[in-house]
């Protein structure tokens, strides 16, 4: 007996969960199924540490919210988009409050705000430094109370069923049993998260291998701005742990190796004792970025068995506000990093953090496929750009979790019944998988592939980027697309195999992997994450575009370009430091920039 | 400048046998590698058989708890360096039915969990136009311990009245009932109790302890059942004393 | 109890592997031996009961009676039992109020008294109140 | 609610037992039960440890500490027993048998008080 629902979640982070309580919320009829390859308590929504913007203080506007996202975005935002998403984002967080999420508090007992990197005002609600952990277990919770809502936990979904041109559901292997199953659905939604895995060095967790991209890109859904990488500028080294932005908008100082705040030297403004909103160290992620790679080729870097670094100082702000603050920081760096921030400097490097790219999908969560719904990182609506602005990410996939599921609600509500012959193509999905990958007997390792697949993402879609290397990463990634074929499973039990987990998710890594550089070489000018450095200017004549990747059927890529929307903000320069569009800092502002005395 | 350890590692393949094992691997280390970068070295070169769960390896997602010498630990947050010269051993969580290999089924966890509506419980919802509810610091202080809890299961493996009482709650759904016992906004202590006072509930614990200290995150559970106790049987008496004024 | 969640997993899966705990579980590590200790002590709690009362009744029977009783209180046997009981007893009340902080949560005004304090407050009062005995026993 | 979970009652009892026993009971084991023997100092006179139980106050003080103190045996014991040696099956006979003992044991407490009084 094949399972079948009206809707299926494909992931249960903050956005599938949210999306599964919307749709249990706006129509109590609808069953629903969420299904993951981990608890939802595992999801990475987790690891989220700074915090949430949604405008709420009394001197913030929704339009500088606005203003500050598209300009952070460096323009690529579709306006439409992040004015829906600015206008929603604080209600979202509100419930989330009233949910039961222990947000940090002003002594009055109102909800504490904090700055945050490329935002002019403070906007940013926080959870001490465990923002996504607390908002993650909060939805959860919470879902557990909704009785229209079956949990398939631990199950991997390897395709989309799609039939007559529209998506029906899913085919997933139980990992316990290692059975394959057919869940059919009136809508599915892909709520998977990033793809951070491609690359070597990244904060993501092991699980986010792009795998709801992937499903989509094959079923035929294009994938929209997948250039657009964020690299995070303060990952501990090793690990690729992040520290948090909060450590920077607390007053952390990112210093080179002679002690000095070489942010200044960047266009980014003038070092002050306090954090100025928009400028130096909460200037946005790209430029701090950028800025590092300039500094290591002037020698002004530290170097260490894992890569140059910077520090990260935190030692003025004393162990009380450390320890009220970013508690999480000081128990990562002690116990991951043996130092104690409130006496030692912090080594960091950048880290690959966040896929500004992902499913193409309009303001309401739908791809151009029929009965496919994407929200959360796995998704480009495109709220982010060309770089998302620190503590949107969030709010994102509340919003547009939300909106997805509401969506799909009412898709599913009017769709028609299930085609009850799309579920023989589990049984052609079961022989892929047992005959061309499981049953094999090849020669290569999975970790090898995956190690070179890692580096030559490093090496080609690195902070910067030029022609030849990219190309030169688009035909390795084509001769690992062949090995790939030879893969070696050593693992021929059925229950729980993370072997054949492992080959799945290399496969949908490669695949993003590709999408990935095409869109990058195809996109000839420099703007935001994208740094190229044989088109060093941004091109608003030919890139104020959206580039969409779509799979051709020998597996190769076309990229195509759809323009931006804009509605009342045409593209400007991006400005920060001191000349940024004002909101100053610290003294001008009539309580400290750092608000909120509950942890 | 890597040296090398041994790692025990258990083994239970449900296809081929019956009773678990253990396979010894070596693998080399540095200071910074965790116990679960062994486990990675040895799945991503000696053998790609061996199955365990992980995943944000920061101490945050609650996915690598496992026995290590002995001891309940967060395997990305456990050191190999700390074991030398070893032989280590790591084996599943205990209490736990074991699925395969390192990987245990913690299902009994998830169903206690709803049972005692870790969500917010409220006879009349403000809506969200209204704002939000007032939590002064010092109430959020109340009980934001009990919400550290990233559902590791640390604690259960630890704790010897779970493992011979399944049927008990256990350490880290209690602290959760608590968590939300205890936050201003919730109305839902009087439906818990019903689920916290039966035998299985709070009662069954004698107060081992090991719960709270093998907890990674500090959240102190044995004190949470403890504290829980203590208002139940206050809540009983004067159910007693007042039978119609409850 | 109504159910409100759902499960598309299996709950029980015959080739899981089940491991019974064993009936020696407390001798596993020191800890467990600790607690198994803390728990012993309630038989000494039990027994120096028992030993008040045997004493009362001596005492109820009269001067012979009571110098009988501190006879038999000095042989070997007892002696030993009561040395044990000793230590035994000191265990039970460190361990007993050091886990009074964990269950109780002492307010004054709205400040929660920190758990050092309320552990200190009963050493205090454990010192106040043995002096008090003695003050008395001695004095008899 | 009572009446179908004993389980918070014996609970305080026992916890009370445990504070009692631990305030009063080493000062009392340490005197009566290793210093008096070894004659370390004296042990009191017939008379002068007479007079001390007929006092209400120290009459009333020993009956909590005899009766508590039996409680608490008994519940610790009926829970050691269940962990301990896992004889969960003779779940009530051991209950019954415990608690049982220490009520008679505080009976036998309140009756050499009351006659000592």
């Amino acid at each position: 007996m094949t399972p079948s629902y009206d809707v299926v979640l494909v992931g249960g982070g903050g956005a599938g969960l949210r999306a599964a309580i919307a749709i249990a919320e706006t129509n109590p009829r609808l069953t629903i199924a969420v299904v993951s390859k981990v608890y939802p308590m595992r999801s990475h929504t987790v690891s989220a540490e700074g915090g949430a913007a949604g405008v709420i203080a009394p001197d913030d506007s929704i339009d500088e919210h606005i203003y500050d996202t598209i300009s952070g975005g460096d323009w690529l935002c579709d306006q439409d988009a992040v004015e829906a998403f600015v206008h929603e984002a604080p209600q979202e967080l509100m419930r989330l409050e009233h949910w039961g999420c222990p947000w940090s508090r002003e002594p009055d007992g109102r909800v504490a705000v904090r700055p945050f990197g490329g935002m002019k005002k403070m906007r940013t609600w926080f959870a001490a430094d465990k923002t996504g952990f607390h908002m993650l277990h909060t939805l959860f919770q919470t879902s557990l109370k909704y009785g229209g809502v079956t949990r398939y936990d631990e199950w991997f979904v390897t395709r989309l069923l799609v039939d007559d041109g529209r998506v029906q559901g899913v085919v997933a292997i139980d990992l316990k049993s290692g059975r394959v199953e057919a869940i059919t659905a009136k809508a599915v939604i892909l709520c998977t998260g990033g793809c951070g895995k491609v690359f070597p060095f990244t904060t993501n967790a092991a699980i986010k291998t792009g795998d709801g991209m992937t499903l989509a890109y094959r079923a035929g859904a294009p994938l929209k701005d997948m250039e657009f990488v964020q690299y995070h500028p303060t990952g501990l080294p090793f690990t690729g742990i992040l520290i948090t932005e909060a450590a920077r908008a607390e007053g952390g100082y990112l210093i080179n190796k002679d002690g000095y705040r070489y942010l200044q030297d960047y266009n980014l403004g003038t070092p002050q004792p306090h954090p100025v909103f928009r400028s130096m160290e909460l200037g946005p992620r790209d430029r701090l970025s950028q800025a590092f790679v300039k500094e290591m080729e002037k020698g002004r870097t530290i170097e260490t068995p894992y890569g140059h670094v910077v520090h990260l100082d935190l030692r003025h702000l004393g162990e009380k506000k450390i320890n009220a603050k970013i508690p999480f920081v000081r128990e990562l760096c002690t116990k991951y990093q043996n130092l104690d921030p409130v006496r030692d400097l912090i080594p960091v490097r950048p880290v690959v953090h966040y896929m500004m790219g992902g499913i193409h999908t309009d303001i309401h969560g739908a791809t151009p496929l029929p009965g496919l719904f994407a929200a959360g990182e796995a998704a480009c609506v495109s709220i982010n750009g060309a770089n998302r602005l620190g503590s949107n990410s969030l709010p994102e996939l509340l919003v547009f979790g939300a909106r997805a599921g509401r969506a799909a609600a009412e898709y599913a509500s009017q769709a028609r019944e299930v085609d009850p012959r799309v579920i023989a193509q589990k049984t052609d999905e079961h022989r892929r998988l047992e005959q061309e990958l499981f049953g094999r007997k090849g020669r290569e390792r999975i970790a090898t592939l995956r190690d070179e697949m890692q580096k030559t993402m490093e090496a080609s879609a690195g902070i910067y980027r030029a022609a030849p290397a990219l190309r030169q990463g688009v035909a390795e990634l084509q001769r690992l697309q062949e090995r790939y074929a030879d893969i070696a499973i050593e693992d021929h039990s059925r229950t729980f195999n993370t072997e054949r987990v492992s080959a799945l998710e290399l496969s949908f890594l490669l695949d993003v992997a590709q999408s990935m550089l095409a869109a990058a070489l195809a996109r000839e000018e420099s703007r935001g994450a994208h740094q190229r450095t044989d088109f060093p200017k941004r091109d608003d004549q030919r890139f104020l575009a959206h580039s969409l990747v779509s799979r051709n059927a020998d597996g190769s890529c076309r990229v195509e370009h759809r323009p931006v929307t804009i509605t009342r903000w045409p593209p400007g320069e991006r400005v920060y430091g001191e000349a940024a569009p004002h909101g100053t800092a610290h003294q001008a502002a009539d309580r400290p920039l750092s608000s909120g005395a509950g942890v | 400048m890597a040296q090398r350890i041994r790692l025990q590692i258990a083994r239970y393949r449900p296809e081929q046998e019956s009773e678990a094992t253990f396979d010894e691997y070596e693998v080399p280390y540095t200071k910074e590698m965790a116990v679960l970068d062994g486990l990675n070295f040895v799945k991503d070169r000696l053998d790609g058989t061996l199955a365990y769960r992980w995943s944000c390896r920061m101490g945050i997602c609650g996915s690598c708890g496992m026995t290590v010498n002995g001891e309940p630990k967060l395997t990305c947050a456990t050191f190999l360096g700390d074991y030398a010269p070893g032989p280590l051993r790591v084996e599943p969580l205990r209490n736990f039915p074991v699925i395969r290999d390192l990987i245990v089924d913690i299902g009994d966890f998830m169903r206690k969990l709803v049972r005692v509506k870790p969500w917010i419980v409220r006879s009349a919802e403000k809506p969200i136009a209204g704002g939000e509810y007032l939590q002064t610091p010092e109430q959020l202080e109340e009980y934001k311990p009990f919400s550290m809890c990233i559902n590791c299961m640390l604690c259960y493996s630890a704790c010897p009245i779970y493992g011979l009482d399944p049927k008990f709650i256990g350490p880290a759904a209690i602290a959760l009932a608590q968590r939300y016992n205890l936050d201003n906004r919730d109305e839902g202590s009087a439906d818990r109790m019903e689920v916290l006072s039966e035998h299985e509930g709070i009662w069954g614990c004698t107060f081992v302890g090991e719960c709270t200290k093998v907890c990674p995150k500090h959240v102190d559970p044995a004190g949470a059942i403890q504290r829980y106790k203590l208002t139940a049987a206050i809540d009983s008496m004067k159910a007693f004393f007042a039978p119609r004024g409850a | 109890m109504e159910q409100t969640h759902t499960y598309g997993d299996t709950p029980y899966h015959p080739r899981w592997l089940r491991r019974r705990v064993s009936t020696y579980w407390w001798l596993w590590k020191p800890a467990y031996l600790r607690f198994i200790l803390r728990e012993g002590s309630c038989m000494f709690v039990g027994w120096f009961t028992v030993y008040l009362l045997l004493l009362l009744a001596a005492l109820l029977e009269g001067p012979l009676a009571y110098e009988l009783f501190l006879a038999w209180s000095a042989t070997p046997a007892v002696l030993i039992v009561n040395v044990v009981t000793l230590g035994f007893v000191v265990f039970h009340a460190i361990t007993f109020f050091q886990a009074a902080p964990q269950a109780m949560v002492v307010r004054l005004g709205r400040a929660r008294v920190a758990p050092q304090t309320v552990l200190l407050g009963h050493y205090a009062g454990w010192v106040v109140v043995s002096a008090v005995v003695a003050f008395f026993l001695l004095g008899a | 609610m009572l009446r179908r979970h004993p389980e918070p009652l014996l609970w305080m009892l026992f916890s009370a037992g445990g504070v009692v026993s631990g305030m009063l009971m080493p000062v009392l084991v340490l005197l009566f039960g290793v210093a008096y023997p070894l004659g370390v100092v004296d042990a009191p006179t017939y008379d002068g440890l007479r007079a001390l139980v007929a006092n209400p106050i120290a009459a009333l003080v020993l009956f909590t500490l005899c009766a508590l103190s039996f409680l608490h045996w008994a519940h610790r014991f009926r829970h050691t027993l269940y962990d301990g040696l896992q004889i969960k099956h003779l779940n009530e006979v051991i209950a019954v048998v415990s608690y049982g003992v220490a009520l008679v044991g505080s009976g036998v407490a309140a009756y050499l008080l009351w006659q000592l009084s």
